[in-house]
């Protein structure tokens, strides 16, 4: 321990020559952009000249990729993928690589400070004994019931912190969300799984070892639950091997995602009818191998459905074959979930793993393991739950209000109405590393290290078939008058109740907790003693079991069950399904990062802006043009959006891309008028969205019906695609 | 001289009047002599009649020079040609567009007075001057478009055929070396070219004027006096001239073809590159001397004297030839990339032609080729001084577009569809009202400053005409000294 | 130079100065004491005078060769003077063709800049001393000076048609 | 000085021998189009963004980027396989010989097209001339624009430039710039290797773009290596090299189909 604590000091002495130092002189030639770090201040074993590797963990979503950061002279110069690390081998994801860009991000909150007018910019900064003291006295002058804590999906560590707390003193239990989660559906997911198999938690399905993967809606290659992860497991699926075929992909979804752009058939079905197809199909499998159709697929006609659906019978029935022929696995997700009917889709796509019988074997589907440390799954909140908070902060039965990594502002339906139940809050303490919206509306923000500058470990809810905690140690010297959160709250808490948390920073907390790992067997390493344990946690960046953690589900009543065979209901008057899917590159909170912005979308490649999505044709006839922006009115709100005509979208469906959309958040994530006045970059989908609920307490996102009008105003999309060249515009008769 | 045959002398004057139609001698200017005296006079009272409407339209283009020219040249230079319309895949603009134009103006008074003067050609006389001064103005606004198109131009002297301080040479491969070098060849060449018949006339300016004019010109006339042997090494140098920088004119926008044609890219790689350019350049040039000696005509003193119809209808006639063997290389560049059938080139095509830059393409057809070839056929027309520059200035406006679509238009179709982008062009639009701003500023200032009519090689014409009588008819014969 | 006595005559046709020429000739005055300047170039063989002598063109067929040494120094001897040659797209590293153009261009500068040079050199250019010089010759007269001793001085301008000044 | 004759000459091109010294593989199969190698490319080469507006106007400055066009109408409508595109790397580099200022040499020794960024004047010639259309030019001093700076002690600091690979030079203005195929990379494992006197082994390191590509569609090494990964993906039955019809001998193997 005392080998960790005392490195964190010499990096903190690297870090203050990296701040005085990297101050830029004026003009000159390109040496200007190098600066120069004194060799008196550099840490003993580092050379100059030779990068420093350290490895840790992301946080960019909650997977917990393992990554190993370059540092050079004090500085993370880049971002790789861990190796060992047995989710991510070795790779990242572009959200990963540009993590850097949130480190060293000009926007960053530096320093703590107060807000007088909440929504107002302008603030007061303090110092770190002013702030503890607001922190101690919001906890001590509160009863415990009216202190909350709103966290996001990632650090584990800290959600365990406030756990040990709730459970200690008598605090609300902490409460975790993410508008990933929210668009994954994940609490749909994990009931699915508890409903049939009777455990919950995430599914893991095998994507690479099968010879064919239907999806129904899973957007397993962008953002869905571990892209990384998933991108491998396609990337094997495809390639050919010995015996090895190269494996089939079918999606079923109303608009072409960047997952279904790679599939060999994409099946354009009507929105809601996810849970009928999957039947259908469950139904034709039966059939082609001349079985009897089990139960839960018997109340569909294949005929009807494809009718439905919005699809031909003979297309349902090829699939069918195919689906019948091959190893076969089937995988829910994203909109699909996301609507009325969601869980009835997640349990008949399920179902159609148990007729393949792929439970549990290669190629299918299995139960994520618990991670290590964990006792069962905890995942984030559905958005049901976070309804019943905001309903309690409104009654006024919260008086304090904790707000860490996520921004519930942004990210939750407007319809919610976050903003004004936090104007029914006391006081909001902010922990943000950035400058968001949720940071915005909070009394005082006490900024946290950025995760490459702070401790922590996650766990690793699925994605690979291993328990798996990831470690993360810092990379660099905190860059700015920020403290670690789990600090703050470690020193206000003992301020305020005593010993309730008995440890004396941060380091030491993350040692009570991964030390119990130290006895178990089949992990990654082994050490005899704990500071040797320790620091090889943090060498590989986690500690992970070497055999099959996965437990195999029962599945042996799953057929016999009865199906919810019913297309979705959808709520709102107008002619088109709105499906408001996570932009797969800037997931949930990447608009701050300048090279997050400039990636093309990897469908439509449009840069640094929101896009709606519209069929051509039915563009034409409503006399709509490419960059025409155009005013989506649903029963809960109405965005401007400037049109894309996206040629692989059903004509009935509209589609939007989540995360931009800021007010705040930075400069790269808002734009500014020509009076430096900040306005909203894009648009954001989150408030179209009205409150239904399937019926895992999942929000129904895509179960909305929307109408649109046209503004008459232009804004042009920048994309990287020629629309000359790609679209042929301007060279018809080509 | 036969013994039929009378002098056109001065001294022709004073012979019995021939019965002559007035009005036809009129057209032509050799057969209306003046004492050489009486030229010198108002060729010096043309350079020195300055009206108030001349310095008002020079103060504004003093102040588009300035603004147009210099400021958004240095504001080029410091932001970086971000705020040009440059892209991918336009790497190239405007500031090519403006240099193939300018070097394309440039070679009219080359032509005129290189090639008509080896084939004795008579008309040329009074307008070579003119012509050639467009060729250097024209040549300095090529040179700087050239500048603003670099991204580094104050690392321009690296291409300069000298090493660097690694003694690293520039490399000869490259189209663009030797374009600088035959750039460089024509831009010093043309000047001397421009300098050399000039020298007799700065020497009668010189012995015409007084203060800072007679300072001006002495210097400028190099202490010429008019000895035998002065003329004898000038003439002899002049020819030399003459024979060598036809090759030279053709070579320069011949590389300059190069520059897109070396190129592998679909509407660029085409053999027929090097003509089609030369004869745009003409085309282009011609169509500017004929605006160029009517705009002199309108406003200068005495120059309905010096510049007449046949002037015009020898010009005319020119344009006319080269309408006919522009359109050659058109449709002869056209129908190659047109037969061919790559895809590529097949692509570019339709961009042209369904393209959002079709109507240029369009209207290059219609000033290029259609409009001069079904008017100047007519001598009416080719006699109508303001008619012939209207021609001039369309068939310069179809020529800009012609080489606006060979540059920003074509290169938006490439091998990789992904990237076809339009090109808009931004601050090149100032630069380029900034280059024809300067360049009528240098010719305004030169009009003051230098004789723009040859006045010797005038008298050298009148003094080789004669009539000779063939049957009841006098009919004009020409003879050269040499 | 004191023994003679620079003399100017001033026509304004042609055909009197090449019988001024033809008497000064006769009065054996030779032609190179004899110095025409005019306002056109007038051909030698018009007033009777030899042939004149220039080296313009000898000058510039020797400027035609430097060039033409330059050009082949610059393609062909500039990518060796570095140890390691650079290589470009898999071209020679002194290929022919570019370098034909590049010799054609040397060639064509030298040539143009030394005929000029041969002017400038021949006619000793610029030069602002004051010489023999009337303006009128300017306005399309011929003038002739010539140089005779001091005592056939009257004898000549009584045949000639005209005198106006002498210099000096 | 000696004249080598053969280094003279009026007939075509030299062919450099086709395989050339370090190669790439992409499998346009299992490619996702998920930007993670440009996102990587950007972080290791020091790239700029350059904001909304230039972006949609071309002028990006990836050096890899994910073309993908459409076949079919719909609903029987398909993305073509995402086709990264990079620089090729070409044995015969149309881009090469038209720079006249020896900026974009082709290196004997990497066999590879070098871009000299101090020695480049900003033609832009090298970019018209390539096929692939990867080269990209620093339009404007992207890095430091003020924008990006936040005041402190009345001085201008770019919190970004904290983050520059040292190892790749910061471009300004008026330059022009490709992938290099991450040659620092490549110098980095050969001095490795020469001090401890081995040959850089197959696999020892690798590009940003296919260290990072989750998909692992992305394979770099020696081509001229025949036991390498990368030689054999090259030499496999869908391996095409794109536009290969213009002689310009690409090291980028594309591997199409399936």
């Amino acid at each position: 321990m005392s080998e960790q604590v005392s490195r964190r000091d010499f990096l903190k002495l690297a870090g203050l020559g990296a701040a005085t130092t990297a101050v830029l002189t004026g003009c000159g030639p390109a040496s200007r952009y190098v600066t120069r770090e004194p060799y008196q201040q550099m840490p003993e074993y580092n050379l100059v000249g030779h990068s420093t590797y350290y490895a840790t963990t992301c946080r960019e979503c909650a997977a917990a990729c393992g990554i190993v950061v370059r540092t050079y002279q004090g500085r993370a110069i880049k971002v790789e993928g861990n190796a060992n690390h047995p989710l991510n081998l070795g790779k990242t994801c572009a959200r990963g690589q540009t993590s850097l860009q949130g480190l060293y991000n000009p926007d960053r909150v530096t320093d703590p400070i107060k807000r007088s007018v909440r929504g107002d910019v302008a603030s007061e900064t303090m110092n770190w004994d002013d702030a503890l003291q607001v922190v101690t006295d919001a906890l001590k002058n509160h009863k415990p019931s009216e202190i909350a804590f709103l966290l996001g999906t990632s650090a584990d560590h800290l959600f365990d912190l406030v756990t040990d707390l709730a459970n200690s003193t008598g605090v609300n239990a902490p409460v975790r969300f993410g508008a990933l989660s929210m668009f994954e559906a994940r609490a749909t997911l994990s009931k699915a799984a508890e409903n049939l198999f009777g455990q919950a938690g995430l599914p893991w399905f095998d994507i690479a070892n099968a010879q064919a993967v239907f999806s129904f809606g899973a957007n397993f290659l962008e953002t869905w639950i571990s892209p990384v992860s998933y991108t491998r497991g396609f990337s094997n699926l495809r390639k050919a091997e010995g015996l090895k075929p190269r494996g089939q992909f079918v999606q079923f979804e109303s608009r072409m995602s960047a997952t279904g752009a790679r599939a060999d058939e994409w099946v354009p079905l009507r929105p809601g009818t996810e849970a009928l197809v999957a039947l259908a199909i469950g139904k034709l499998v039966a059939e082609h191998h001349g079985m009897e159709v089990p139960k839960i697929f018997s109340g569909v006609d294949p005929a009807e459905v494809a009718e439905q659906a919005d699809i031909e019978l003979e297309a349902l029935e090829h699939i069918a074959k195919m689906f019948a022929e091959a190893k076969s696995i089937a995988v829910p997700g994203g909109a699909a979930l996301g609507q009325s009917n969601g869980l009835a889709v997640a349990e008949a796509v399920l179902a159609l793993n148990v007729l393949a019988d792929n439970i549990g074997k290669a190629g299918g589907v299995y139960l994520s393991p618990l991670a290590p440390t964990e006792t069962e799954y905890q995942r984030p909140a559905s958005i049901q739950e976070m309804k019943a908070l905001i309903e309690k902060m409104n009654a006024g039965e919260i008086k304090v209000l904790f707000v860490h990594g996520g921004n519930p502002v942004f990210e939750l339906p407007l319809a919610l109405n976050i903003r004004g139940a936090l104007g029914n809050v006391e006081q909001v303490i902010s922990f943000a590393t950035f400058p968001d919206e949720t940071a915005l509306e909070s009394d005082y923000v006490f900024p946290d290290h950025h995760f490459l500058e702070g401790w922590g470990y996650q766990r690793v809810a699925t994605g690979v078939n291993l328990p798996v905690l990831s470690g993360a140690q810092p990379v660099v010297s905190p860059l700015y008058n920020t403290r670690s959160t789990v600090d703050v709250l470690l020193t206000a808490s003992q301020a305020a109740f005593g010993n309730a948390l008995p440890f004396k920073d941060e380091v030491e907390f993350l040692h009570s907790k991964v030390i119990a790992l130290m006895g178990e067997a089949g992990g990654s390493f082994s050490a005899t003693d704990e500071e040797s344990f320790m620091a090889s946690f943090q060498q590989y960046g986690g500690w992970w079991k070497k055999s099959n953690g996965t437990t195999s589900a029962s599945d042996s009543n799953v057929l016999d069950k009865t199906a919810n065979a019913e297309v979705a209901e959808f709520a709102g008057e107008g002619e088109f399904f709105l499906v408001p899917f996570v932009s797969p590159t800037l997931g949930e909170a990447g608009a701050n990062k300048p090279w997050l912005q400039e990636l093309a979308d990897s469908t439509t490649t449009v840069m640094w802006n929101t896009w709606v999505e519209m069929n051509p044709e039915t563009a034409h006839h409503q006399g709509i043009h490419n960059d025409d922006l155009i005013k989506i009115i649903s029963e809960a709100g109405e965005i401007e959006v400037p049109v894309y005509l996206y040629p692989a979208i059903r004509p009935d469906t509209i589609a939007i891309p989540f995360g931009q959309g800021h007010i705040a958040y930075g400069r790269y994530a808002t734009t500014t008028d020509e009076n430096g006045n900040v306005l909203q970059r894009g648009a954001n989908p989150a408030d179209l969205l009205s409150i239904h609920f399937n019926e895992a307490g999942d929000l129904a996102f895509a179960g909305m019906k929307v109408r649109i009008e046209k503004t008459g105003r232009t804004k042009p999309l920048s994309r990287l695609e020629s629309r000359i060249g790609v679209y042929n515009e301007g060279m018809e008769g080509h | 001289m036969t013994a039929t045959a009378k002098p056109y002398s001065k001294s022709a004057k004073t012979h019995d009047a021939h019965h002559e139609d007035e009005h036809d001698m009129k057209q032509y200017l050799m057969y209306d002599p003046k004492p050489r005296g009486e030229m010198n006079r108002m060729v010096m009272e043309s350079m020195t009649t300055t009206s108030w409407k001349f310095w008002v339209v020079f103060a504004i283009l003093g102040v588009l020079v300035a603004t147009c020219f210099v400021y958004a040249w240095g504001y080029l230079i410091a932001e970086g040609l971000g705020v040009a319309g440059v892209n991918r895949p336009s790497y190239w603009g405007i500031f090519l567009v403006n240099t193939v134009f300018w070097i394309g103006i440039s070679h009219a008074g080359t032509f005129i007075s290189a090639i008509l003067r080896v084939f004795k050609a008579e008309f040329r006389r009074p307008f070579t001057r003119a012509a050639e001064l467009m060729t250097t103005f024209g040549l300095i606004q090529a040179g700087a478009s050239i500048f603003m198109h670099l991204g580094r131009v104050w690392l321009s002297y690296w291409l300069l055929p000298i090493p660097n301080q690694r003694m690293l040479w520039p490399n000869f491969h490259s189209p663009l070396m030797w374009d600088l070098l035959a750039i460089t060849t024509y831009i010093l060449s043309s000047t001397i070219y421009l300098f050399m018949p000039l020298i007799p006339d700065l020497a009668m300016a010189r012995d015409r004027s007084t203060g800072w004019r007679k300072t001006f010109f002495k210097i400028l006339a190099l202490g010429f006096r008019g000895t035998e042997g002065e003329w004898r090494h000038l003439t002899t140098a002049m020819n030399i001239f003459a024979f060598a920088i036809i090759p030279v004119m053709f070579s320069v926008h011949t590389i300059v073809s190069w520059d897109f044609a070396m190129a592998m890219r679909p509407g660029w790689s085409s053999s027929v590159f090097g003509p089609y350019f030369v004869l745009g350049a003409l085309h282009s040039g011609m169509g500017a001397v004929a605006i160029v000696l009517f705009i002199m005509r309108l406003t200068m003193k005495h120059m309905d004297y010096f510049i007449r119809k046949e002037h015009f209808d020898a010009l005319g006639k020119l344009m006319l030839i080269v309408t006919f063997a522009y359109t050659y290389f058109f449709f002869n560049d056209y129908i190659l990339q047109w037969y061919g059938g790559d895809k590529w080139t097949d692509a570019l095509l339709h961009w042209l032609e369904e393209g959002p830059m079709s109507w240029m393409f369009y209207q290059l057809i219609l000033f290029n080729l259609v409009i001069p070839a079904f008017t100047l056929w007519n001598k009416k027309i080719r006699q109508t001084p303001w008619l012939l520059a209207l021609i001039g200035f369309i068939i310069n406006i179809g020529m800009y577009w012609e080489r606006y679509l060979i540059v920003p238009v074509m290169l938006t179709i490439n091998r990789a569809p992904f990237t076809w982008k339009l090109y808009q062009p931004n601050i090149e639009i100032f630069l380029t009202i900034g280059t024809f701003a300067t360049f009528l500023f240098f010719y305004m200032l030169a009009s003051r400053l230098i004789p723009l009519i040859p006045v010797w090689e005038v008298e050298e014409g009148q003094m080789t005409h004669s009539l000779r009588k063939v049957g009841k008819a006098e009919l004009p014969t020409i003879s050269e000294f040499e | 130079m004191s023994d003679t006595t620079l003399l100017l005559a001033v026509f304004e046709e042609i055909d009197p100065a090449a019988n001024a020429v033809e008497k000064l000739h006769e009065m054996n005055i030779a032609d190179d004491d004899i110095n025409i300047i005019s306002g056109v170039p007038i051909a030698h063989k018009m007033l009777g005078r030899p042939h004149p002598w220039t080296n313009v063109s000898k000058l510039s067929l020797g400027g035609a060769f430097v060039g033409f040494c330059v050009g082949l120094f610059l393609n062909f001897g500039t990518p060796y003077l570095y140890a390691d040659t650079v290589s470009v797209g898999g071209q020679y590293v002194t290929p022919v063709p570019p370098g034909l153009i590049i010799m054609f261009e040397m060639t064509m500068l030298f040539a143009m800049l030394s005929a000029f040079l041969g002017v400038l050199l021949d006619s000793s250019f610029p030069n602002y001393r004051p010489l023999e010089y009337v303006a009128e010759v300017s306005d399309g007269k011929i003038a002739i000076f010539f140089r005779c001793p001091n005592g056939e001085k009257q004898k000549i301008c009584g045949c000639a048609y005209k005198t106006r000044r002498n210099i000096r | 000085m000696k004249i080598d004759l053969n280094l003279v000459g009026a007939k075509g091109a030299i062919a450099e021998a086709a395989e050339g010294k370090w190669g790439m593989t992409i499998d346009q199969d299992v490619c996702t189009g998920c930007q993670a190698c440009v996102a990587a490319c950007a972080m290791e080469n020091n790239l700029s963004f350059v904001g909304e507006e230039d972006a949609g106007y071309g002028r990006t400055q990836h050096w890899i980027r994910i073309e993908r066009f459409w076949e079919g109408e719909y609903p029987e409508i398909k993305a073509t396989p995402n086709q990264p595109m990079l620089c090729q790397q070409c044995g015969h580099a149309p881009c090469e010989p038209v720079c006249p200022v020896f900026a974009t040499p082709h290196s004997d020794a990497e066999q590879l097209n070098l871009q000299v960024y101090n020695r480049c004047v900003g033609t832009r010639y090298c970019a018209n001339n390539c096929p692939y259309q990867v080269r990209s030019f620093n339009w404007r001093d992207y890095h430091i624009d003020p924008f990006h700076a936040n005041m402190v002690d009345g001085k201008l600091v770019f919190a970004l430039h904290n983050q520059f690979n040292p190892d790749v030079t910061v471009r300004r203005r008026g330059v022009m710039e490709k992938c290099t195929f991450c040659i620092q990379r490549i110098h980095k494992a050969q001095d490795t290797a020469k001090a401890e006197g081995r040959d850089v082994f197959d696999g020892e390191f690798t590009t940003a773009c296919a260290q990072a590509c989750p998909a692992d569609a992305i394979t770099f090494g020696r081509v001229d290596h025949h036991e390498s990964l990368v030689s054999q993906l090259s030499h496999h039955e869908r391996g095409v090299k794109h536009l290969e019809e213009l002689n310009t001998l690409p090291r980028v193997t594309y591997l199409k189909g399936a």
